[in-house]
């Protein structure tokens, strides 16, 4: 029987892996596709949650969640253009402008 | 059915966490890319058995399709090569490790929860969730989409490139 | 109406004041000067038209009162612009009036050709207002704004001309020297205020004689003593009396009639006012008396051993003054009141004399003022010679002008009196007045008479004073000549001046015992021994200068004329036990500001700066760090919930 | 409860013209400054309407404003408040009739000026806890944009210092007040900021000391009291000639009347075991701001010695409690705001002229500009405390009164009286005696009508409290001594 929990233990995972593509790679493209697997764990979780309850709610929820995402990505991608128009790399390393 | 349900959970899990794997393993950002889209579908397979119809339709619509072109036009933009390998450092091995610790706390928090009986009274088809958005979370829907509206103004603000007269203006 | 014109008394020179001020640019000169001479004038006349109805007044002390307005009240506080003109008062009300009227017509000659005429004249009235104020107000705190108001335009007029910073910082020491004898005063005006709840000087020594009365004030009560002894400190600083009356000689500077005016005839013997207003305090306070007598005497002699050796003919009159002035705390100190008030008169004519001569002698030399560079001067100057001739015996005490009876009464309380103080002191003050003879023929001789030892500069001008200048001298000359009438020795039973005080010193002289009456043959011997002394010095004097300054020291070379020569090294003692330490301590404070309160406050913006700094090193930019925290931090979270 | 009235008028007539004058065109300075003197007569007659205050609070306003604290809008002036707001709304036009030499920045200056002006007044008039700090804060930012954008070389270093200092004073305040007010829900059930309510709170002792402890910080930075001072000769020294005189006319009196109208009524108690230590500071504070001045060789780097000196006595004034004292240290106050104000505006004068601020840059001034030596003569004469001055008037209540209470504390001030006479004379004699020092010293102008017309106000004050205290003691006297009775002063 499949149950929640293993839907936690596969969003875990992701998220895991998620986090070790944002902490290794060094290319901020990547890295931001890291971050939008982290997000698609956490929707997995609010889904599978959301079977006790009231899956509509739970779907509604991650929808707008997706849409925070798709906002997210636009903004994002459009600053990592911008940056690079300034500094010619995506290497995050070398992308340290704001240090104080 | 049961057994055809369980594959099926399987299958999927497995094709998520191989392609997520991918995605940080290739060194060429077009082929992390196309592997992210295999997670997404993969992801999107999950929803299926999880009954969450139109959402796993908005998954593969939104993020297979929408955002994940998005990523390749940049990346076809800014003409990326492969990344260089170097030498782990010391943040490096920091951050695997610290990975492999998140890893193993969230799964031992996974296990640790008690699976509920699954009472869902709605499902998760369009009509369901079209229920849901248009009598109580109107509002939340309403700003979803002013949300997005901003964020498009924003990009094109952002990303767009600049006349020199305008730059010369802005480093003054 | 006998208020009213009180009123007019002080208002008429402050109004003069206003008045000279916004016309400055309207009036001429000449007129100026002639409302100014006005302004104290009427004053004068006023003072003798309300002074005549005083006798007959009251049975306690007889006065006439006004108030003008309302000052300072509230808080149990109540002090108004009130005037009280008793026998005391208008005394010094007729001699300020007076005296000063005739130094504004004298400068009306002598400051002629200045720049700063109308200036000068403003200043005057503005200290003749200050000065009635001083004697007339009936508080303590108009007493204080009337003495502060003399002392500042004494600081004004000292450094009348202040384009030579000496001036100016002469006027600077004169008034700070006097702040410290105004801060014995404010003092001593708390302790009344505490004592007795009121600033009315009236009620205050009335009721320190009601209360001696009734026991509550013993004979040496330690408070009197104090305040006693702190009004004297304000008396020391006004009176130039040891060891605060270094700003004196260097007040000099200002011009001539100032002297005449406020540093010989007037604001100097505000001290003695006040000492003589509050005769009551001192009267109980044996020992506050005691150290008056002392203080009186040492100054007296000090300042004539100075003034032996003096060259420049101001300086010697200035440390006269002193001298002067020494006597007269002397002989309050003594309980002599009645005989001190009546030195302060005669000395005020005849000292204002020598100090008008001595400015008609500068005038006439084009501004030179030391002595070794005058002589034989008699025949170009008549009018100034007699009548500072006349001004040298008054000073000098010889029989039959002013300045002997004066002194001798002085004297005479003194060597008479009781214990061993009364005597030791009265013996001080009669080598002082050899010295005094002494020196003021000295100076007579180096001036008018012997060989001229005139530069070029000053010999081309050389001319005797105008009208204006000459006529305040015979006037002056001639109440030198008669001023001992006032008040003559006790067997003559003609004491005008004692009479009319007498209400005055009353309540102190019942404090103290009134005066033994010596027999008449024991005061007639005295003044001829006084007699004998003094002629005996001026005699010393007269030959020893006859030929100018010949070797130009009386004295032979040595410690001692060293000594004198540089005025027993006060200054120089000032400058390095008082004035250094106390730069010093600026400059210290000064330091201790700049670096180590101020170093504590930017120390502690440097910590925190350094902290920041610190703190900084985390935020270096760089993604990955951020990451790493905030995955860490998470690790952190998740593994709190397991 | 009384709506909106003349004193909410009179505390934000001067924001009106700030807003007027920022939406005038910036090329016309001479309109810019006739708009902003304008207002800042037209405030200082409005000003004179409240002068009868006297014993009692009147032209109260009470409004609500945070109901469910208890905030309210609460105006209202008494004797004490009265010549404080007076005061303020004076030292303003005079300084905008001087201001000619600020450049581009002119607008900037004025509108800056005129929003110092509502906060100083507003502060004079709260009656409400809150909106007494509100104000007390609103203060601090004009004046700290004054310094930062019109101030000297090192202005920066001084602005900085100036606003942590103080900020660094008002948060414990703000705890304080908070606090109170706590403990008002706490004994009464009710929320209530007004000061009127917290009086008649009894808290115990050691309660009271913490909270006069608060309170004393934030108001003995603004007074300055030893050693918290020394943001002052550093802001003065730095700011533009306006910004000096608003801080000594009115910006440190702030600091004392905190203590008189919030610290001391507020923690009776406290203020009685306070005594000693902060008479202490205050004597302190006297003789060493005393000889602080005389190191100087900066004209207005003594001038901000002197006032830590002057601002000592009347903190003696205060905390002799002592009716007396109390009502020389509100005349002190008012005494400092002229004299030392005047002074700031007679330096400002001579550094406009001579670009130079050293004791020894000048030399002859009486000479040399009548008008302006005669000035600062009187002034500075005013400032030592002549009799017939208004210095006199001051110190002699205050001595008076403190000597009954605090004989010792007392005589060591009046030493400070000696001490203030030297630094100021040596002052007035190298600056406006002697000959000229130099070429340029020698060829200054003298004032100008308008310079003149500005300084005659503070003259005449200047003589009239000397000389005709009555007026004001008659105001002021009711509203120290109920203060002081309700010190339960014994």
């Amino acid at each position: 029987m499949i149950t929640v929990v293993d839907y936690y233990v596969v969003a875990s995972i992701l998220f895991a892996i998620g986090a070790l593509g944002f902490l290794l790679r060094k290319n901020v493209l990547v890295m931001f596709m890291s971050v939008e697997l982290m997000l698609n764990s956490a929707n997995l979780v609010l889904v599978a949650s959301a079977k006790s309850f009231d899956l509509a709610r739970g779907s509604a929820f991650a929808l707008v969640s997706v849409a925070v995402a798709a906002a997210e990505v636009g903004v994002g991608l459009a600053i990592i253009i911008a940056l690079f128009r300034l500094k010619a790399t995506v290497d995050a390393e070398e992308i340290t402008n704001l240090r104080g | 059915m049961e057994v055809l349900e369980r594959v099926a959970f399987y299958v999927m899990a497995v094709l998520a966490v191989i392609s997520a794997l991918l995605v940080v393993v290739n060194r060429n950002p077009v082929a992390s890319a196309m592997s992210l889209v295999g997670a997404f579908l993969a992801v999107a397979g999950l929803y299926l058995t999880l009954n969450a119809t139109f959402l796993s339709a908005i998954q593969v619509l939104v993020y297979a399709g929408a955002i994940m072109v998005l990523f390749l036009f940049v990346i076809m933009l800014l003409n990326l090569e492969r990344e260089p390998f170097d030498l782990p450092g010391i943040g490096r091995i920091a951050g695997f490790g610290l990975s492999v610790a998140l890893l193993f706390s969230l799964i031992s928090l996974a296990l640790g929860a008690v699976a509920r009986p699954e009472t869902s009274a709605r499902g998760g088809s369009g009509a369901e969730i079209g229920d849901v958005f248009f009598s109580d979370y109107l509002f939340p829907f309403e700003m979803a989409s002013l949300l997005l509206l901003v964020a498009m103004v924003g990009v094109i603000v952002v990303a767009r490139r600049r006349k020199p007269e305008e730059e010369e203006e802005e480093q003054a | 109406m006998e208020e009213n014109l009180l009123e007019l008394i002080i208002l008429i020179p402050f109004a003069s004041v206003v008045v000279q001020y916004f016309l400055h640019r309207v009036l001429p000169a000449r007129l100026a000067g002639l409302i100014a001479c006005g302004a104290v004038l009427v004053p004068f006349l006023l003072t003798v038209v309300v002074g005549r109805g005083i006798g007959a007044a009251a049975p306690q002390v007889p006065a006439v009162t006004a108030t003008i307005a309302s000052w300072l009240t509230g808080g149990g506080l109540e002090v108004a612009f009130g005037l009280r003109l008793d026998p005391l008062s208008c005394a010094w009300t007729l001699v300020v009036t007076g005296i000063g009227f005739l130094i504004h017509v004298y400068s009306l000659g002598y400051m002629h050709h200045d720049p700063g005429f109308k200036r000068f004249f403003i200043y005057m009235n503005l200290f003749i207002g200050s000065m009635l104020a001083l004697v007339l107000g009936d508080s303590l705190p108009l007493l204080f704004l009337g003495w502060e108001g003399v002392g500042l335009c004494s600081y004004l007029l000292i450094g009348f001309w202040f384009e030579d910073m000496n001036n100016a910082r002469a006027g600077q020491k004169a008034f700070v020297v006097n702040r410290i004898g105004d801060l014995g005063f404010l003092l001593a005006m708390l302790m009344i205020f505490q004592t007795f709840g009121t600033l009315d000087i009236a009620a205050v020594t009335n009721g320190l004689s009601a209360g001696h009365a009734q026991g509550t004030f013993a004979l040496g009560d330690a408070r009197i003593t104090l305040i006693a002894l702190l009004l004297f400190v304000g008396a020391c600083g006004k009176s130039a009396q040891l060891p605060l009356f270094v700003w004196l000689p260097d007040a000099m500077a200002g011009p001539t009639p100032v002297s005449a005016l406020i540093h010989a005839a007037t604001m100097v013997t505000a001290g003695i006012y006040m000492v003589a207003r509050f005769s009551v305090f001192f009267a109980l306070a044996p020992v506050a008396s005691a150290v008056v007598a002392i203080v009186g005497a040492l100054t007296a002699f000090v300042s004539a051993t100075i003034a032996l050796r003096q060259r420049d003919i101001k300086k010697v009159l200035a440390y006269s003054t002193c001298s002067q002035l020494g006597y007269m705390f002397l002989g309050l100190g003594v309980g002599a009141y009645g005989a001190a008030v009546f030195h302060v008169v005669t000395h005020a004519f005849f000292k204002a004399l020598l100090f008008l001569g001595a400015g008609s002698v500068i005038h006439a030399l084009s501004h030179e003022q030391n002595a070794m560079k005058m002589g034989g001067l008699k025949p170009h100057l008549p009018r100034t010679h007699w009548t500072f001739f006349v001004g040298c015996f008054a000073l000098a005490g010889i029989f039959p002008f002013a300045g002997f009876f004066s002194k001798d009464k002085i004297l005479g309380e003194a060597l008479l009196g009781h214990g061993w103080l009364f005597p030791l002191v009265g013996v001080l003050g009669l080598i002082t007045a050899l010295m005094t003879a002494f020196y003021t023929f000295r100076l007579y001789r180096l001036v008018f008479t012997g060989p001229e030892r005139l530069d070029a500069h000053a010999k081309k001008h050389l001319h005797e004073s105008p009208a204006t200048m000459t006529v305040p001298l015979v006037i002056l000359a001639l109440l030198s000549i008669g001023g001992g009438a006032l008040s003559l020795p006790a067997f003559a039973h003609f004491d005008i001046l004692g009479d009319y005080l007498r209400p005055i010193f009353a309540p102190a002289l019942a404090v103290a015992g009134e005066a033994a009456h010596h027999a008449v043959n024991v005061e007639v011997a005295l003044m001829l021994v006084s007699l004998a002394v003094v002629i005996g010095g001026a005699w010393w004097a007269w030959n020893r200068f006859a030929r100018g300054p010949g070797d130009q020291l009386p004295l032979p070379q040595g410690g001692l004329p060293f000594l004198l020569e540089n005025k027993w090294f006060v200054d120089e003692i000032y400058a390095i036990f008082v004035v250094g330490p106390m730069r010093g301590t600026a400059l210290l404070a000064g330091f201790f500001d700049r670096y180590v309160i101020d170093g504590i406050v930017n120390g502690l913006a440097r910590l925190c700066d350094l902290c920041g700094a610190v703190v900084r090193l985390l935020q270096n930019g760089a993604v990955h760090t951020y990451a790493l925290l905030f995955i860490a931090g998470a690790v952190y979270l998740v593994c709190s919930l397991l | 409860m009384n709506s909106f009235g003349i004193l909410s008028l009179i505390t934000f007539l001067p924001l009106l013209g700030a807003l007027v004058v920022a939406f005038l065109p910036r090329e016309n300075p001479k309109v810019l400054r006739a708009a902003a003197l304008l207002f800042g007569l037209a405030n200082l007659g409005l000003s004179l309407l409240i002068v009868n205050a006297a014993g009692t609070m009147v032209f109260v306003e009470r409004l609500h404003w945070i109901p469910a604290f208890g905030v309210c809008y609460g105006m209202a002036v008494d004797g004490i408040s009265m010549p404080l707001v007076i005061l303020s709304c004076l030292v303003v036009p005079i300084i905008i009739a001087t201001t000619f030499h600020v450049g581009r920045g002119l607008k900037e200056y004025l509108v800056l000026l005129l929003i110092m002006e509502t906060g100083m007044v507003g502060v004079f008039c709260a009656t409400d806890i809150i909106l007494f700090y509100v104000f007390f804060e609103l203060t601090l930012v004009p004046l700290y944009f004054l310094i930062g954008m019109f101030g000297g070389v090192n202005r920066i270093y001084a602005a900085f210092k100036f606003f942590l200092f103080t900020a660094f004073g008002s948060l414990p305040m703000l705890v304080a007040i908070l606090f109170l007010l706590y403990q008002h829900h706490q004994a009464t059930g009710v929320w209530s900021a007004s000061i009127e309510d917290l009086r008649a709170l009894r808290l115990d002792a050691a309660t009271q000391n913490w909270v006069f402890a608060g309170f004393a910080l934030a108001f003995a930075i603004k007074v300055p009291l030893w050693p918290l001072h020394t943001w002052l000769p550093d802001a003065h020294v730095q700011a533009p000639t306006g910004g000096s005189i608003v801080l000594a006319a009115i910006m440190l009196k702030l600091g004392t009347y905190g203590f008189l109208r919030i610290a001391m009524p507020l923690a009776p108690q406290a203020a009685h075991s306070f005594a000693t230590p902060v008479l202490v500071l205050a004597v302190i504070s006297v003789i060493y701001g005393a000889y602080l001045a005389w190191a100087q060789d900066d004209l207005k780097k003594l001038v901000a010695c002197s006032s830590v000196s002057h601002m000592g006595f009347v903190m003696l004034g205060l905390f002799a409690l002592e009716p007396l004292a109390a009502r020389g240290a509100m005349l002190q106050m008012l005494n400092h705001g002229v004299s030392t104000g005047a002074l700031f505006l007679l330096v400002g004068c001579v550094y406009e002229r001579r670009h130079k601020r050293g004791l020894d840059d000048f030399g002859g001034l009486v000479k040399v500009s009548p008008a302006l030596g005669i000035a600062l003569v009187i002034t500075s004469l005013s400032s030592i405390g002549l009799p017939g001055l208004n210095g006199f008037v001051g110190e002699l209540f205050i001595l008076l009164g403190a000597f009954k209470t605090q004989p010792v504390f007392a005589i060591l001030c009046a030493s400070g009286v000696l001490l203030g006479a030297i630094y100021m004379l040596q002052m007035v004699r190298r600056v406006c005696y002697g000959t000229p020092n130099c070429e340029e010293a020698a060829h200054l102008s003298d004032m100008s009508v308008a310079e003149k017309f500005a300084f005659a106000p503070l003259v005449i004050l200047m003589f009239w409290i000397g000389l005709a205290p009555g007026f004001l003691l008659e105001r002021i006297g009711p509203a120290v001594d109920s203060i002081l009775a309700a010190l339960g002063n014994t």
